[in-house]
């Protein structure tokens, strides 16, 4: 056992460990904050391209923690794709910290190191989420995750502890609905282990209880995830967050929750069960897909402001992928699992320049925004290029998961879905170029100018929100261009189970 | 609402009922839950980590992961308290 | 019919958590107060719990502590112990759901110093006006 | 919640000296015994979370008889914070200790590198110590939920 076996699980544990030590040193001094968070999101982000470049070499392997032979003790599973989310979610919250450092700053003077200690824990749930192998194991992250998100989202002002409500008592029936699935599968197959249940789950027949145990992993993890009809939690609860939290939130934890939906879809209940035995539900859940894009993207028409806009296009964007998933062939999936990491780096970028907007001009309702373009001209570029990469504008890396999923639905006919992904890249054209015209062609009043402004001589946005903006709008660009390395790691990872 | 709510929870309860059938009789020493994974603990707990307490060693040991993580929900449940009950010091 | 009744009785376990689930679900979905949502989650829980503890039992045996000495020497049968795995796993869940019971109403007394009240319908009237 | 503490106030419901004497009688039986269901968990039924919260109920108890702010004089409130994270640390820090000497992620065998009494010995030891932590972390965990909720925060009165 070398130590380097034991990398990935550093990457989990040192934002863990940090969390204690910053709530330990944060009631000392304020100071320790800001490198007691970036410090371990760094060593998580180079640890986990290590990772993956081990992956990427010596192809997935999995590890046994506490040295228990695999369905007795808990499996974790290094694949091409647990490793890439893995470097993801370092990626974005080593990203989003910067800016989550400056707002914290305003938005709880004082109480800095209890809002970090939530954040580092829950990037550390989130890393055990995507390399876990178990199916109860998955049932306890998911909790830290949530109740890190309830407590993080409820700091918030005014609505905000009656969002995270609604959201406690919706998530606490998506990961009970989830535990009983895990306990119907337990049940038929006396083991937690995920590729130990999928082995026997071959030698059984497939029963009602097995598709008791499908039916309720997949309802609850699609409430958790904010599937369409299941959705009701979602916007509030990212539009009344507090900017600092929305920042890392938004992007991640309905990835990581469809993540999960294809890791148990691949390791737990095999695509053959979920895809083939079931051909109504597949196409069911394709229709449902459909119906999702459409009316989240006519819900994000109506808004009249921009959080709980794009609340409502991360609502649609799970649509993409649920319905990317569903279409069960190569191309869709492919899609999907790429578009997992391209909405995370779009929603990344349109939260943080929200953020930098909203640090100048306070409310983010569209009357609030004529004019803002020629005040601060690199955050509204950058606002415009996330945009670009929302409706799927070719260097941008919304663009070529979007072809995938296009040519998915295609190639297995599924027209509803492609008309649907077309409608919504036409919404988002009226959406995004609706706030452009606000911004680009209308002018500020002079009275809203001068009291906006006056304070700072500089119109951007502080640095400390600038810098992280334009790095994450040039991931966009980088992720895009580079969409071919990406696309042939992901198939090293599903195209096995297809 | 309160017809939906009616609906909804009849509605699992159903489906809950209709996987019940697959299901081993209540007690049944050779259901495929009391036989696969458990059965190694009753037999191998006590060789393999010096407890007789099989719950503890499972808890505490095979399944140690699950507990750490169980710590650090209850740690970040008590956090969660803090941040959102206590108002800003000035 | 008999076979009906032979088959309720068989399983009767799980036609009481059922039971209770459905009581909980419904009060997590269906009442306009909120520390009656919260208490329904907490029924839904216990139902849950229920279900898999009644999974582990079998039929006279024993609680899953051996004696050290004669189990060293002898070995066990399986078939004379409880299944300890869903006593482990509830325990877990046990504590996950103190957790989320503890956070919900720390965010109630938040909701209730904001509002004044805990009735759905008089914060949705507040939020109107 | 402002109703309840005005009647409690009026009433001066449970602020009784038979109360308190009978309370700081039994407060030191009952720590006791949630130590033993800590440290008796590998022969008996118990272990960390369930000793836990019996010590972390009796601490409750003091409270609940006492004011909240007499409790806090004597365990101070950012003295249960840090006892909390060392709680937890102690947990995740055997674990990564074991990682680090050289075996994987909470392999207790591994740490028999330090003092060699045996794998298997310090597999129960190694639960025996993460008992401890999770023992640890419950009880203030478990107080400060309380302290926090019955004062809505503010740390004051209490209920």
């Amino acid at each position: 056992m070398n130590s380097y076996s034991n990398l990935h699980m550093y990457v989990m544990a040192v934002p863990l460990l940090s969390a204690f030590a910053l709530n330990l040193m944060g009631r000392l001094s304020r100071y320790w904050v800001l490198p007691l968070t970036v410090g371990p999101l760094l060593f998580s982000t180079i640890g986990s391209v290590l990772v993956l470049v081990r992956v990427a070499s010596e192809g997935a392997f999995s590890y046994t923690v506490g040295n228990w032979k695999p369905p007795y003790g808990i499996e974790l599973l290094v694949d091409p794709l647990s490793s890439m989310m893995l470097l993801l979610i370092s990626v974005i919250a080593l990203i989003a910290t910067f800016s989550a450092n400056a707002w914290a700053r305003r938005e709880f003077p004082g109480r800095e190191h209890l809002f970090f200690t939530l954040y580092l824990i829950q990037v550390a749930g989130m890393m055990g989420l995507v390399l876990t192998a178990d199916a109860f194991n998955l049932y306890v992250l998911l909790e830290i995750t949530s109740i890190t998100t309830y407590g993080l989202i409820a700091m918030g002002k005014g609505r905000a502890p009656l969002a995270s409500f609604n959201y406690i008592i919706l998530g606490s029936i998506g990961a009970c609905f989830y535990l009983l699935g895990v306990g119907y599968l337990y049940m038929i197959t006396g083991s937690l282990n995920m590729a130990d249940i999928a082995r026997i789950i071959g030698t059984v027949n497939h029963g009602p209880a097995l598709a008791t145990a499908f039916a309720f992993v997949l309802v609850g993890l699609c409430i958790k995830m904010a599937f369409f009809p299941l959705h009701g939690w979602l916007p509030n609860a990212y539009s009344f967050a507090p900017t600092s939290a929305s920042m890392m939130i938004a992007p991640l934890m309905t990835k990581v929750t469809i993540y999960l939906i294809v890791r148990v879809i691949l390791s737990v209940f095999t695509p053959e069960y979920v895809f083939y035995t079931h051909q109504a539900v597949q196409s069911g859940m394709v229709w449902a897909a459909s119906a999702a894009i459409i009316c989240a993207s006519s819900l994000a028409l109506g808004q009249r402001e921009l959080r709980r806009m794009f609340s409502y296009i991360i609502v649609a964007e799970v649509g993409y992928m649920v319905g990317g998933i569903w279409l069960a062939n190569g191309q869709g999936m492919t899609g999907a699992v790429l578009h997992i990491v391209n909405d995370a780096l779009m929603t990344l970028c349109l939260f943080l320049a929200a953020a930098a907007m909203s640090s100048r001009i306070g409310s983010l309702s569209f009357d609030n925004l004529n004019g803002l373009c020629r005040k601060m001209p690199l955050t509204m570029s950058a606002f415009v290029l996330a945009g670009l990469s929302i409706i799927g504008i070719p260097p941008t890396c919304g663009f070529f998961s979007k072809w995938y999923l296009l040519m998915g639905g295609i190639e297995t006919g599924h027209w509803e879905f492609v008309a649907a992904l077309l409608f919504s890249s036409l919404a988002s054209v009226a959406l995004f170029f609706r706030i452009i015209e606000f911004g680009y062609l209308r002018d500020m009043e002079d009275k809203q100018a001068e009291i906006l402004f006056k304070a700072t001589p500089s119109n951007e946005a502080p640095m400390m929100m600038l810098a992280p903006l334009l790095v994450s709008a040039a991931s966009l660009i980088l992720v895009g261009l580079s969409s071919g390395p990406i696309v042939r790691f992901v198939r090293t990872g599903i195209l096995k189970f297809l | 609402m309160k017809i939906f709510a009616l609906f909804a929870s009849l509605l699992t309860g159903a489906i809950l009922l209709y996987g019940v059938q697959d299901f081993a009789p209540w007690g049944d020493p050779a259901s495929p839950a009391n036989s696969h994974v458990s059965s190694y603990y009753i037999k191998q707990t006590v060789f393999e980590t010096h407890v007789p307490n099989i719950v503890t060693a499972v808890l505490g040991d095979y399944r140690g992961y699950d507990t750490m993580f169980e710590t650090v929900v209850i740690f970040c449940a008590g956090m969660a308290v803090i941040c959102v009950l206590r108002r800003s010091r000035h | 019919m008999t076979d009906l009744v032979s088959g309720i009785v068989a399983k009767y376990n799980y036609w009481i958590y059922v039971i209770l689930m459905m009581i909980g679900l419904y009060a997590m979905i269906g009442k306009r107060n909120l520390v009656k949502k919260l208490l329904g989650m907490n029924i839904f829980q216990t139902a849950i719990i229920l279900f898999f503890i009644s999974m582990g039992v079998k039929r006279g045996a024993a609680i899953p502590i051996l004696d050290k000495a004669g189990t060293l020497a002898n070995g066990v049968d399986p078939v004379q112990i409880l299944n300890p795995l869903p006593h482990v796993l509830m325990l877990t869940a046990i504590v996950v759901s103190v957790s989320v019971t503890g956070v919900a109403l720390a965010v109630m007394i938040r909701i209730y110093r904001e509002y004044g009240t805990l009735e759905e319908d008089e914060i949705l009237e507040k939020l109107d006006r | 919640m402002n109703l309840i503490r005005k009647k409690a106030a009026k009433r001066k419901f449970g602020d009784n000296q038979i109360i308190r004497v009978s309370v700081r009688i039994m407060a030191p039986f009952i720590q006791l015994f949630g130590l033993y269901v800590i440290a008796h968990g590998h022969y008996s039924p118990g272990g960390g979370f369930q000793g836990g919260v019996v010590l972390g109920a009796s601490f409750i108890l003091l409270s609940l008889a006492f004011d909240l702010e007499k409790t806090l004089k004597s365990f101070s409130e950012s003295m249960n914070a840090v006892m909390a994270n060392i709680g937890v640390l102690i947990y995740t820090g055997t674990a990564i200790l074991c990682a680090l000497v050289g075996g994987l992620f909470l392999d207790y065998a591994a740490l028999n590198s330090i003092l060699p009494i045996g794998p298997i010995e310090w597999r129960s030891l190694g639960i025996f110590i993460v008992e401890i932590g999770v023992g640890f972390a419950v009880m203030s965990i478990m107080l400060s939920l309380y302290w926090d909720l019955s004062s809505g925060g503010d740390m004051d009165k209490g209920l």
